[in-house]
């Protein structure tokens, strides 16, 4: 595929109240143009999934690393990636998930829901990427058959 | 049909709270102090959350904790809803029902 | 970089008796042969890192997913890709550190000495891919000065 | 020079292991049998780990748990477990000797 077939967005944030809605609010727009402009097409499910990570990994950065926030979007036919950057040098850590905690479970969600997730050191700060299928297929097993 | 009055395990019908638009940790805290309210006056709740448009984690962890403590009942969950709950296997866990009706109705 | 500058390796193993060792060396070998076939710069502490990374993914795929087990290794002059696939389909969940644990912090351990860690579902288990740099730079603060 | 039997606080020096080779899940179980039946014996004992040329967390994991029980010192680490313990912090932890009498030594 060559590289004008790329669609690309960025926006930053600094976290502060409401920034964690303006963080969905971006990557359903930005999926409802590819659908427009581009004629790709985006399931449902995919635009759920899109802004459940959206809003788990700008969470994570309200709760873990305040401060500001850099969001890249990155689509072509197939995939949408999202790469979320903060200022915060401390990497989410895997350890056994636990059953029977109430908690949010954020990134064991994410986790379900991606193709895949990848943490990256950056110079300053650290950046999470998720890759997310655009269209319903049998390679996105996890987050079974949609209901609506 | 079975009305809300002919439940006969409890002094009144639960009560019903409608939450519409999306719940994030952000706009989560009213319902919380709503749905709180409700479980400390009747010992539970039921959810009509059909008007759900957006749902996350941290949304999830209120229901869980509320379903661990309370008699929570989750009516109508919008298809946004319905799939968050199927994908962490929430949907064998919490007590869902098609309609506000059928929830008052259950035992 | 042009392709042909990317050196490549396989080895697969049944995670038998001795096979986190033989992984290891797979990797040490390797690296020992990127040096000297191609004049790679790698550190002695690349060559401990990767060893590291190399051992907690297959300690891990004994632990969890056991069964077969595909390494891939890629390396250009500058880092050191190791891929370790296993059929298991529950991904390594994250969830806070816990500093007070006396347990073995594997991954928590690995994403301290790599630049990148990635979790990808695969058609049939998962994969996982750490990135590791081949030389000492500053852009590897987090490993601490060599002691020797 | 201060040799172990100058040590007042003990009825005897503590025991010296000196494992060698590369240290992982598989290979640990006889050091940690040592190492255990050492601290049963003594309370505490020194390892001269100059020959330990890999080590990862499960290795961690050993000396951290020993360390919290008893009176665990290490000798002499090699530069690669020197730069294991210094990336998780455990040299802040440990106590680490440059040298076997050293470690004896020590009160
Ligand atoms: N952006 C981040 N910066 C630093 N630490 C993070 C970040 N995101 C997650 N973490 C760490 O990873 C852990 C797991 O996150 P998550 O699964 O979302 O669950 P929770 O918030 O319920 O603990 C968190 O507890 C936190 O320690
Ligand atoms: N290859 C794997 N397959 C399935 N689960 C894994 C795998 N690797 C790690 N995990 C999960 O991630 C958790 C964290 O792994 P790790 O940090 O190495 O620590 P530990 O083995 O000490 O729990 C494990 O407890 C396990 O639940």
């Amino acid at each position: 595929m060559s590289d004008t077939a790329i669609m690309r967005g960025r926006a930053s944030y600094e976290m502060v109240s409401g920034d964690i809605a303006r963080v969905r609010d971006f990557v359903r727009e930005f999926l409802i143009s590819a659908q427009n402009l581009r004629g790709w097409a985006v399931s449902a499910r995919a635009l759920d999934v899109a802004q459940l990570v959206a809003s788990e990994l700008a969470t994570n950065v309200c709760k873990y690393a305040p401060g500001p926030c850099l969001v890249d979007l990155e689509a072509d036919g197939t995939t949408l990636g999202i790469v979320m950057w903060d200022s915060g040098s401390v990497l989410p850590v895997a350890s056994a998930a636990d059953p029977t905690r109430v908690g949010q479970h954020g990134l064991e969600l994410v986790l379900m829901v991606c193709k895949s997730l990848e943490v990256h050191q950056e110079t300053v700060g650290k950046s999470l990427r998720a890759l997310i299928d655009l269209a319903d297929s049998p390679d996105t097993p996890l987050f079974g058959p949609a209901t609506g | 049909m079975t009305t809300p009055e002919s439940r006969g395990d409890r002094s009144g019908p639960l009560p019903v709270i409608t939450p519409c638009g999306e719940f994030d940790l952000e706009s989560l805290p009213p319902l919380k102090a709503q749905i709180d309210a409700a479980v400390a006056a009747h010992g539970g709740v039921v959810v009509d959350a059909a008007g759900i448009t957006f749902a996350d984690s941290s949304f999830l962890g209120l229901l869980l904790a509320t379903h661990q403590a309370a008699d929570l009942r989750i009516a109508a969950p919008s298809a946004t809803l319905g799939r968050l709950l199927s994908v962490v296997g929430a949907d064998a866990v919490l007590r869902i029902h098609p309609g506000v009706q059928d929830a008052l109705a259950a035992s």
